[in-house]
């Protein structure tokens, strides 16, 4: 949706309705979850979805950073989502820049609506999110890493929270846009979810849809999230059951 | 009694008063505030407007510069959103750069602007790859009074409705020209109270929200954004209720925004 | 004064002794002022004067940010001048320059020259003044809209600052510069007064005066300041006499 | 007894002593700290003076570089004035970015400097609208004993004085040249102490203070810029006399700003 | 029991061992950690390598775009070399701009690059004075459990041992092709604790340090960079046989940086 | 070592091993230290090395600013080492880049290795150098300076640190770099020694040198530190025979 003007539109769905990596319009990318590849966090997860490469770390419940931040009644939720210089094709520079500090923002308001923040109060859960090979959908598996981090850190919440991007290319509504199809599609709606309650707790939507192919989209996005939620929660039982690998180690 | 126990006494209530389907004001639960539109508020600017919804007043300048396309996109012009949530607005925002809920204001509106393709930014180009025309948005809010997004996406899309391009100023053509508007989004904004979803909420409102949603049309009926915020979670079917009442109200703010009251 | 250089240079005063708006030498330009239009702050006032509309507003006495700045013995003034970007003919950069910080400070010391500030000990009173559009002269329309916000909030002071800018063009002693003026003009010198006493809180001088035109330019803006201080203390009255209307609102 | 304790203390013993028309250092009101000046302490600047005032010293250095012209005077050289008030000089200061201190400083000896004319910037022109000399005046402080201001423009004004042109090594012309001084610009500084206005005040003076005002002149005798700082109140008639007083202080520092002592 | 008492006792624990030639994962004193090297970890990187020292892990990515050569050294291309110390890694690490730790690392891991000319810079000239490739070194580190410049540098020495040069995506080749690495620097770290000097401490081994030193060594047999860190001393013998063991472990490191485990 | 792709080099050394200045190889080039010439700070020094002028200040022991940097059982050393924007060729932007962190850091830990700082604890000893005028061994000049400010504000230390960097020019092992021979040499070894005890607090090294070159690079440094070592001394006497003066008078 970023490529007004751009040079060279490709062919994003063959008349055999596949896509471009050969996929169906409802099927998800290849998926592969670590749960506490890292020593020095609390809870640590590494997500391989398609091309991207995405490192989650918990840290907290722990003193507030800065002070003044600290609440009597619950502990807050700080999320930083941040993206390596090498991560995308032209090399980006160090530091937060507008886009992540608003997806960080989304993150963290989607975990707080999970995360029992009251029992610990005073206190503060670090999320930390680092992408470091980007390909479309960074934000829904900076989510699911950062939701089996925060579950093998040890933090007490309503449920996992599985995440990812519905989108509309070439007309059709698909699930789980990979890089050439979020940048000459039509629309993209990240989404993450409460399996239990089935409530979106994130929610971002750019692009034109009529309502009725948004609502679509949002049935679509459900059936993803549930298969997501299954993946998620086996990479945490794999967690006590084989030695903890570092990312990477297949 | 200290400001947090008001404030939790105050959320108390808004919500008991939800679950009757009642607010503070006295609206109902789908009732938007009164809307005002100033064009040309600022002549410095190149278009300006000032919003006011209620109480909440943002104020929005665009400017035009030339200067160089994007590699990655040489026949397109250059927009740039900035929201500035100044102290001078409400108790809340304190100086310094941009805080989170500044950026989200300003992203939230800039992706409803590119969305729709409210504006045709292959007109701007001046010279594929060289020159091209860079439009920036500034929201300057004023008074903070809840629901800010609505404010400063009516205000931003006034802003560029009333808009001249500079092309004598800046030696590239032999008049200015308007700046052409061909779709216009704007933003309706929803926040869940206990089971209610209730619409344009004050700034009281936000504060005793669980959850909020923002979604943009545009005039023909199709949903060109979204974005949930706050802490709070909306079923799928919340979300339909919600773009259908969105649709209603946006035609209303529609007409608000080429300029007047509703 | 800033245009050395530059490339042409209009005529300022006509044989009449007019100036390029018309008015005499003596006379300042329209000036409109609005106490309160603005509805989560303390105090506000807004300002139209000539081309120049300025917004202020006033939070406090409250508690002081970062904490470190409280003194014991008084509350403190903070003062932010700011323009918006698109104030100015060319787009300003959002973000504090130095020409603001300069301004913001010599403001907060005008105005701590006349509040009582001992009277709300570790506090701090902060003014916010924000340029909308700008034509000259927006420092002395800030000192006047802020000193207007102040009394709207309630705070006790000596006495009300009108505040102006007398110049220098053409040779000749000039009230209350518009842009053209204070750009290709000789000399500006913005003043803000204490009317009860005759002493001036605010003065900053630029260009070249002999100290006999710097002595007839004292006098001068001494005088525009009572017009002005009058015009100030009828908005406070209305204040109290129409509703509160929001900015532009006539 | 704690420092504020200490500092109050003192600040009514200088009030009192300045109802008697006396100062805690037995200067009198109109009377000058001594001044020296070295012009060129730092070889690799292309101008440069130490300026002491009494305990004060300020280093100015003065580097050329070629650059482009802004776009609205293409005919003019830039200048840019920039005051360091490192920590090293006072327990006050604070290291980070400037504070509005020495962002204060910097645009006082700015405006001097700009209003005087001291420099021909169009001389400073290469090619119109192209390439022009870049003039930098970085005031260091060393040592803060008061009135940092004046100190500041004067060895400001004495590296300017002594610079050269490094055209040569830049390529732009057969030798480097000294870079003209057509005005000479001074500031002269005043505190309120109680009725008294006093000359050149120290740093525990200043701490006293009532108010402070600034009054730079030029050779020819006029008045080229002004400030007034710190809270406090003076009367048009305090100015007149600050004004006359300051036009004598001015012309023994001009002799100074050539190198030398006074 | 607080942080700092563990802290306090573990570090008089370690300094006890070490006065036996003992370490508390059970290492001898010139003993070092498993390494494990793994490139092309990143694939939108122009090369990368993942580095594993124990339980340490630094992600190293290199990218290369054109640029312009600096005015000084027109034949030669440009090094970038960035460490980020993301608090992903380690609970000491905050968020914000780079700390000094992470600036030293980045720093002590360019300086051993530039020096013993691993890159042939003046190769990565396109023209003269006006394009060359900028060589980006990002070093990410993922987990920090000790002696982090070490494994940065193997991760970053990596990467360049990896990376392509993408001549023709930039449209200034017909084909991409290796970057050339003419030496392969390493750096070998060790801390004194009491009379011992330690090779490869763990993060409670550097906690408890007595002084660290970090040499460079190139496959000649020369150092290339040394640095001192920490609080401590050491004598010029110290020095020397730090030298001599630095030598013995560089080799086993080079072969590691071509890929694999060691 | 800077200089790959520059554009001339000069020769270093003569025929009869003698450097650009007549120097010989364990020659240093001439050194005044002065302490005590600023008013404010508690303790200073000013040292004119070569075509180096560097001036020291050290203030404290005093609180900690920012607090959460104070430590319960010593003082906390600050350093800060900063180069005005004239002080180079081309003028440097003021602020702190990443070079001037990094030796402030390293002189920081240098310092720290000998002042006592547990008898001051919960405080703060601040230490600023600013080199005036640079002409290689800048970060040497400046710990010679800060060591005698420190001894001039009666900080108590096992030693004073003298300190020189030691060099290869021309394939020779050489004393104390002046510019050309830093920038076309082919290493520079910069160290800080305690007398007393005859070990380095400060030791960095950049270029190639062989492990038996580097050998005696260190035992020249440590003879051209000893002989610093009484210039020091000897600067501290005279402190206390003649009247402070400021620096630059001789």
């Amino acid at each position: 949706m970023g490529s007004v003007g751009a040079k060279e539109v490709p062919v994003l769905l063959s008349p055999e309705g596949l896509r471009i990596d050969g996929r169906r319009l409802d099927e998800l990318r290849p998926l592969r979850i670590q749960a506490g590849p890292l020593h020095q966090a609390d809870g640590s997860a590494f997500v391989e979805w398609g091309a991207n490469k995405v490192m989650a770390a918990v840290y907290g419940p722990r003193e507030v950073h800065p002070r003044h931040l600290q609440q009597n009644n619950k502990a807050i939720i700080q999320c930083k989502y941040n993206m390596a210089a090498f991560s995308v094709d032209e090399r980006k520079r160090p530091g937060l820049d507008r886009r992540s500090q608003e997806i960080s923002k989304v993150i963290a308001e989607a975990f707080e609506s999970v995360v029992f923040a009251e029992e610990f109060p005073r206190t503060s859960i670090d999320v930390y999110i680092e992408v470091l090979q980007a390909n479309a959908g960074t934000r829904c598996a900076g989510v699911v890493a950062a939701s089996v981090a925060l579950a093998d850190a040890g933090i007490p919440m309503v449920d996992l929270v599985p995440s990812v991007a519905v989108g509309k290319i070439a007309g059709q509504i698909a699930l789980d846009l990979k890089k050439e199809e979020d940048n000459f599609g039509e629309a993209d709606l990240p989404m993450a979810l409460v399996p239990q309650s089935g409530r979106l707790v994130l929610m971002q939507m750019e692009g034109h849809m009529t309502p009725e192919e948004l609502s679509r989209a949002l049935d679509l996005g459900v059936v993803g999230c549930k298969s997501i939620y299954e993946k998620m929660k086996q990479a945490l039982r794999d967690r006590y059951t084989v030695d903890a690998v570092a990312p990477g180690a297949a | 009694m200290t400001a947090e126990v008001t404030a939790e006494i105050r959320t108390a209530h808004i919500l008991d008063l939800a679950g009757e389907g009642k607010r503070l004001d006295g609206r109902g639960p789908d009732e938007y505030r009164h809307i005002e539109v100033e064009p040309g508020f600022v002549t410095t600017a190149d278009g300006s407007a000032l919003v006011r919804i209620g109480d909440t007043a943002v104020l929005a300048g665009v400017k035009l510069e030339l200067g160089k396309p994007f590699p990655d996109t040489p026949n397109a012009g250059v927009l740039t959103t900035n929201a500035e949530l100044i102290p001078l607005s409400s108790p809340v925002f304190e100086p310094g750069p941009p805080q989170p809920g500044a950026i989200e204001v300003s992203r939230v509106v800039d992706r409803a602007i590119r969305a729709a393709e409210a504006i045709d930014l292959t007109r701007l180009c001046v010279t594929p790859g060289e020159k091209t025309w860079v439009c920036y948005v500034d929201l300057h809010v004023l008074d903070h009074s809840g629901n800010l997004i609505d404010a400063a996406m009516l205000a931003g899309v006034s802003a560029l409705a009333h808009a001249t391009v500079p092309a004598k100023r800046f030696g590239v053509a032999e008049a200015d020209y308007p700046l052409d508007l061909q779709h216009v989004p704007v933003e309706c904004t929803f926040v869940r109270l206990g089971d209610a979803l209730v619409v344009d909420p004050t700034f009281s409102e936000e504060q005793a929200a669980q959850g909020r949603v923002t979604i943009a049309t545009d005039e023909t009926g199709r949903v060109v954004a979204m974005q949930k915020g706050l802490v709070g979670a909306f079923s799928p079917d919340d979300v339909r209720e919600m773009v259908r009442r969105a649709l209603v109200h946006g035609d209303r703010m529609r007409i608000a925004a080429r300029g007047g009251t509703t």
